[in-house]
């Protein structure tokens, strides 16, 4: 008996298994917290990072570094309420955004595996060039939306689910897949591992890094226009370090950053133990100042875990 | 004379593998000791478990009496333990010198005393016969003579036992000979030394006395060597007789195949030009440093050329790039298995499937089942020794990785030309007779098969015709029936060096 | 003859200091004099960007701090270069936290402002005849900068002399202080307070409060059922005004960035010019603006 | 001739030749650069960057990674002024803040090497722990000095040039020494150059890990005095940030984040150009948005100048 729960704690799904005993721990524990309305904001809060660490898992599994996903979230919401309103058209103004989020990931790409420059230093250059730009463009300052049909993409719902929390199902679904069932995530998977052996190994390197980063960028751009359409403007302001709770969150779900070893359940539990912990937080009214300290703690706490786990294993 | 060194008792388990169960002998004094086993047999665990690195199950490690009790790599050093590991243990970014004083630097509160370090080094360095420049950076060494910085670690420290585990798998026979005569000065000066090796040419060249391992139990113990035959440790080793180990057989040689057109580039200045024929297997010796890997990497577009052409069954390789040459029929399988070949972190399937899988996909989507089966086919065919398909290569012995990425390339399909670069390096007696006749069945099927290995029994073994290279050009061209040792060496060693042995 | 004016804000990406600044500007291009306008986001570069204005020759400088509490610092610093000092929007304080009286100071104490925004939301609490204990506040909160606390604490005592149960009144606590932050520590307060029906927002300004109002309509809560109040009258409140149909952003308290833009500016020029020492203290206010109104009070303010 | 400035470009020294071109370009186009008021304002504007980096760079050549300095000089800042206030004695200030310091380092250095959790997340979790506790000890305010004498740490002057300077020049010879010339330096490239290595070469890398971190919190301990000094008062919210600005002028500086390379020239280059960029731009005054892309393409430029240098060693 004693054994088949150690066995399930410390087996492959051992941080899936945790997470599931936290969370009904907390359900359990904290009022309010296991309700349909404090699920669905929950799920909601966690739209943004969980959209982008998809892609993010997939840069860090192949030994890279994206330091630029807040200032291109942020860039794109305002080019898809600009383009919007400037065309008059919302199918328009998100076709743009999609490219707009793509192209910055292009070049990310182009610059990291043509020229050679560090993954840190290029996504830190580009974070403040594209930051720069959003401000740019607008001066500043928020930018409302002419057509209220745009809200509808976060208002919207279905099955009584909101819109952005189905998006983020499907692409963490779509993700999953691409990462084990696809060249491509193998492929991913190898260049982190050992880099020079997949080229030799035909594995076109360069092409590769180039492909995620703009995929990155693609979906920097989803991301953005979900939030532009919640927060109903572009704000050149948003989603500022949002990079940072988007790779910890990753780590977190045992996304290692030297690279080959990621999973997409490992992601998803990285994302919710987050939102989680933001949400109960609030739920126990904690003191602003004292979320910093708690919060430190349970990434600690979390990873803590994860690593017994795992040493566990490592020891059998 | 009764034992320095003892190990008794010795288990240990990985998850799904007992690498080492109740092995229990003893080293003399003054004893060169061979270890000797098949790959996964247990040696390196066995050396790591000595050195500090690894704790045993169960058992105990004995030196001169006293049961040793190490919590890490530094108590082992300091009972006198030094381990020259399988693969190699160094920092590129210093230089030899730091490297060889790493852990042990001569310092006066905390600051190094540089001068007194690099003289220090030079001296040991030269007393040993090792000619490597002790201020140069290890990252600019080619992997022979990073193997013999490796060695050096050995006359650094004045080490009671001194354990090697396969010194010379990348070094060739020149520099094999510093190595023993070094070791035969350590030996008279009373030192214990365990030697690993899969070749029993040196063995029996210099050890006393031999361990066997099998699947990690004690298979054969000889208080000395002598009277002792090659076919009994063989058969030792692998529990079965080996007759003909090469077992070369005569086979058809088609039309031309490879062309190799005036390629050169940077770390090869002078063209180089050769053809490959279909069903040939065809050898490349030569000295370290002679150029071999580099002409066949720049055939396979692992290192760009700056000029030449290569062609299979007519067919330009023009982009000079590793994919182009794979979908075209040309694979290399490279000597460098820790840098070029495995991919840490991830299984034994996935390091076998990573080019070929592209052959059983569907719009990039996998066939897990067929993967499966192809890897399964593939580490049963060459017998390696693991728990599961799914295992981390990393923790597979080094002979077991060499197994594996030479899985990856026989799994290849439509392969014309594979480039072998030191197939058999850390391969066991019995694995290689087994990979050698998957060559010949490759040629058979009208591959053409490219070898280099520095190892000159094995080219002459196994190839239909060698080419021998000397400092970058391509300086003989042999028929198997022309095989002859003086003549292959002669050709192999630049001029100057040949007059001095010959005079 | 060559004057050179200094113009220092603490978050140059705020559009209320785009405005400051446009308004300084517009100073300069009048009176001929060159503005030098540096963004200094922490006590750290505030000091460098004043060593770098002495540097460029600058007689005179207008800040608007990151923290009241780098006034010895600010001043000992402007000394040390020979520059003339003002200070826009925050008062600087000793180490004591009384105010540096003598830096002449222009600006609008951020407890005032907080106390309009209340206002305005008791008033129309009032006038649509709500039940005071039945109603909740959501105090959009991020503590870690003293103005925002000194806003949302001015809000708080007006709700409260108004006779608004303290019980009712829910903290929101932003991890940054941008509208999504603010959205979903707003959500998870409404969610854990499912009962109640009628709702009153406030915050450290606009974005903090439009996040709340997102909230609401995330969870069903109209225009009907929501008073938020917001500060700083920028784009993002106006874009709210501009919605085809009103929402729960409710008004919000303008400060006029052209007095402290503009006159700032000219202050420091005739002080340099004339030797004309500005008003030690001088005092704007806030005015309240609504979906109906907004664009009169821009007028009157001299923003539009 | 032609081949002799190459070869002085290309060579080891290249970074520092490129670095003095450039300011020889910027001292003769940019008004007002070269006087000495401005040289003394620019020295002062990298005291706290130029500090931290001395230690960043052991912990980046170590292959670690530290996010947590930011939080640790506005604690430490906080600390000296509090103690100092409250002992009524500015030595004592010092020396708790110093020990404050270093024991938030040696958490760090700890939790990393012996519970082996990654030094991302444990540093992520410190910085926001020890923001928190700053937060939390002044009320999230700033805090004044009582005692004026405090501010002749940032304010004295010795042969004309502040004290702040001497420090950040000692420490650069400091710990360039140390990195060459002692045991403690060679370790540490050794680790990050490999780690497996060094282990069974016996050095002890748990202890060094523990060091190095412990050290860097000692350091942002003197980065947040010389601060709090300079800015006359202890403020939490200080030097959010520094941690990205540190690591990029350490990367910029040929420190790898692979570990096993690192100069204290290349540091003192990277240093510099990040701060000459933010000094210049602003005696230019180039608009505050359009700083950010201007700051994002120098990183940019730098790094490829330097890569191009780099690759250029590698063919000779
Ligand atoms: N002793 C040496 N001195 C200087 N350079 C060397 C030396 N040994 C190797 N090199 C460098 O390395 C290159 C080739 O080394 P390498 O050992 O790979 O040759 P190889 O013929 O392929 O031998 P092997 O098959 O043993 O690898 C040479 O071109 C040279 O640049
Ligand atoms: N860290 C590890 N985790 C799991 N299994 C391991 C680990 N290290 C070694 N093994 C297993 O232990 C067995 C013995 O390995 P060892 O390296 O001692 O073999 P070896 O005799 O040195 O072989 P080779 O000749 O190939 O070097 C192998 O089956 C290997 O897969
Ligand atoms: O920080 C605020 C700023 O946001 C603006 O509202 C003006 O006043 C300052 O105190
Ligand atoms: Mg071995
Ligand atoms: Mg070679």
């Amino acid at each position: 008996m004693t054994t088949s729960i150690k066995k399930l704690i410390l087996g492959d799904q051992g941080l899936l298994v945790i997470f599931i005993l936290a969370f009904a721990l907390v359900s359990l524990t904290v009022p309010n917290f296991l309700t349909e309305r404090n699920m669905l904001g929950l799920l909601q809060s966690v739209v943004t990072v969980g959209v982008i660490a998809c892609t993010m898992m997939f840069c860090l599994a192949a030994r890279d570094f994206d330091l630029s996903v807040g200032s291109n979230v942020a860039f794109c919401g305002m080019v898809a309420v600009m383009a919007s309103n400037a065309t008059g058209s919302i199918f328009l103004g998100i076709l743009t955004a999609l490219a707009a989020g793509a192209l910055v990931g292009l070049f990310n790409g182009v610059v990291i595996a043509k020229f050679r420059i560090n993954a840190l230093i290029t996504t830190l250059a580009t974070m403040q060039i594209v930051r720069g730009l959003a401000l740019i463009s607008s001066d500043g300052r928020a930018v409302g939306i002419d057509d209220p049909g745009f809200y509808q993409l976060a208002l919207s719902r279905f099955l009584g689910v909101p819109t952005p929390i189905w998006v983020l199902a499907a692409l963490f679904i779509v993700f999953g897949f691409v990462l084990n069932r696809t060249v491509f995530g193998k492929n991913t998977l190898a260049m982190g591992g050992n880099p020079e052996a997949s080229r030799l190994a035909g594995v076109n390197v360069d092409w590769m890094r180039i492909w995620i980063f703009t995929l990155q960028g693609f979906i920097c751009a989803v991301a953005g226009i979900l939030l532009a359409s919640r927060i109903t403007s572009g704000q050149p302001n948003a989603a500022t370090g949002l990079e940072l709770s988007v790779i910890s969150a990753c780590v977190l779900g045992g996304v290692s950053l030297a690279g080959g070893r990621a999973t997409m359940t490992g992601v998803i539990v990285g994302v919710m133990i987050m939102g989680i912990a933001e949400n109960v937080m609030n739920l126990l009214n904690i003191q602003a100042f004292y979320q910093y300290v708690v919060r430190g703690f349970i990434l600690l706490l979390a990873v803590l875990l994860d690593n017994m786990r795992s040493s566990a294993i490592g020891r059998r | 004379m009764s034992a320095y060194l003892e190990f008794s008792g010795i288990s240990k388990s990985y998850p799904g593998v007992k690498a080492l169960s109740d092995v229990s002998f003893g080293v003399r004094k003054g004893a060169v000791h061979g270890l000797m086993g098949e790959n996964g047999a247990g040696k390196s665990t066995l050396i790591r478990i000595l050195s500090g690195d690894a704790a045993a199950d169960e058992g105990t490690v004995r030196l001169d009496g006293e049961t040793q009790h190490y919590q890490s790599t530094r108590d082992a050093f300091d009972a006198g333990v030094v381990v020259i590991h399988q693969e190699l243990q160094l920092v590129p970014g210093l230089t030899v010198a730091e490297n060889l004083c790493l852990g042990r630097f001569p310092a006066t509160g905390g600051v190094i005393g540089f001068s007194a370090m690099y003289e220090d080094v030079r001296r040991k360095l030269e007393l040993a016969g090792i000619s490597v420049d002790p201020t140069r950076k290890v990252a600019e060494l080619s992997i022979g003579e990073r193997q013999m910085v490796e060695i050096a670690k050995a006359v650094m420290l004045d080490a009671r036992v001194i354990a090697l585990d396969e010194p010379t798998s990348s070094l060739s026979s020149r520099e094999s000979e510093i190595l023993f005569s070094l070791i035969d000065r350590l030996r008279e000066d009373g030192r214990v030394i365990l030697y690993i090796s899969h070749r029993l040419d040196e063995v029996f060249r210099l050890c006393d006395s031999l361990t066997v391992l099998r699947d990690g139990r004690l298979a054969a113990h000889h208080e000395t060597i002598k009277g002792v035959t090659r076919d009994q440790i063989v058969s030792e080793m692998v529990g079965r007789e080996i007759s003909d180990i090469w077992g070369w057989r005569s086979r058809p040689v088609g039309a031309v195949e490879l062309e190799v057109d005036s390629v050169h580039g940077e770390k090869l200045p002078v063209p180089a030009s050769f053809e490959a024929r279909r069903g040939e297997i065809l050898g490349f010796f030569g000295l370290i440093g002679a150029g071999r890997s580099e002409l066949l990497r720049m055939i396979s577009g692992a290192d760009p050329r700056a000029g030449g052409h290569v062609r299979v069954g007519g067919v330009e390789i023009a982009s000079g790039q590793p994919a182009e040459a794979i979908r075209k029929g040309v694979v290399l399988c490279s000597e460098d298995r820790k840098f070029d070949g495995i991919i840490q972190g991830r299984s034994l399937e996935e390091n076998i499937l990573i080019s070929s899988r592209r052959h059983l996909t569907r719009f990039g989507v996998l066939d897990l089942r067929q993967e499966g089966q192809v890897a399964e086919t593939f580490l049963k065919k060459l017998r390696v020794r693991t728990p599961s398909r799914k295992q981390d290569i990393i923790n597979l012995s080094g002979g077991n990785q060499q197994k594996v990425i030479l899985c990856r390339w026989l799994s290849e399909k439509g392969v014309r030309v594979l480039l072998v670069d030191e197939p058999t390096r850390g391969i066991d007696v019995g694995a290689k007779s087994e990979i050698y006749d998957i060559l010949y069945q490759l040629a058979e099927e009208g591959m053409a098969i490219v070898v280099i290995s520095s190892e000159l029994p094995e080219v002459m073994g196994i190839c239909d015709r060698i080419l021998v290279m000397c400092e970058g050009r391509i300086s003989a061209e042999i028929e198997r029936a022309d095989f002859n040792e003086q003549s292959i060496l002669a050709a192999a060693l630049p001029d100057e060096v040949t007059a001095a042995s010959v005079g | 003859d060559d004057v050179k004016i200094g113009f220092l804000v603490k978050q140059p990406e705020e559009p209320w200091f785009q405005d400051e600044w446009k308004f300084a500007d517009i100073a300069a291009s009048e009176k001929g004099f060159t503005l030098v306008k540096i963004g200094a986001e922490d006590g750290e570069k505030v000091m460098s960007a004043i060593d770098n204005l002495g540097v460029q020759g600058v007689q005179g400088f207008v800040i608007c701090t990151p923290d009241v509490k780098l006034g010895p610092g600010i001043v000992a610093k402007a000394a040390a270069n020979g520059l003339k000092l003002m200070t826009v929007d925050d008062r600087l304080v000793g180490s004591d936290g009384e105010p540096l009286a003598e830096v002449p100071h222009m600006g609008i104490s951020a407890v005032k402002i907080g106390e309009t925004a209340g206002e305005a939301i008791v008033a129309e609490i009032k006038n649509r005849g709500w039940d005071m204990s039945k109603v909740g506040a959501i105090r959009v909160s991020y503590d870690q900068l003293p103005t925002a606390v000194d806003r949302v604490e001015g809000a708080i005592a007006k709700l409260k002399e108004a006779g608004f149960p303290e019980a009712n009144i829910f903290d929101a606590p932003q991890a940054r202080t941008d509208t999504e932050a603010a959205l979903n520590a707003a959500t998870v307060v409404l969610n854990k307070n499912a009962d109640i029906k009628h709702w009153v927002a406030f915050g450290l300004n606009d974005e903090a409060v439009l996040g709340a109002v997102r909230a609401a309509e995330g969870v069903g809560i109209g225009a009907d059922a929501m008073i938020g109040v917001g500060i700083g009258g920028a784009d993002s409140a106006i874009n709210e005004f501009k919605k085809p149909e009103p929402t729960g952003f409710f008004g919000t308290v303008i400060i006029s960035p052209k007095r402290h833009g503009y006159e700032t500016a000219l202050n420091m020029y005739d002080w340099i010019v004339d030797d004309k020492e500005p008003e030690k203290l001088i005092l704007t206010s806030g005015a309240l603006a609504l979906r109906d109104n907004y664009q009169d009070v821009r007028k009157d303010l001299g923003i539009e």
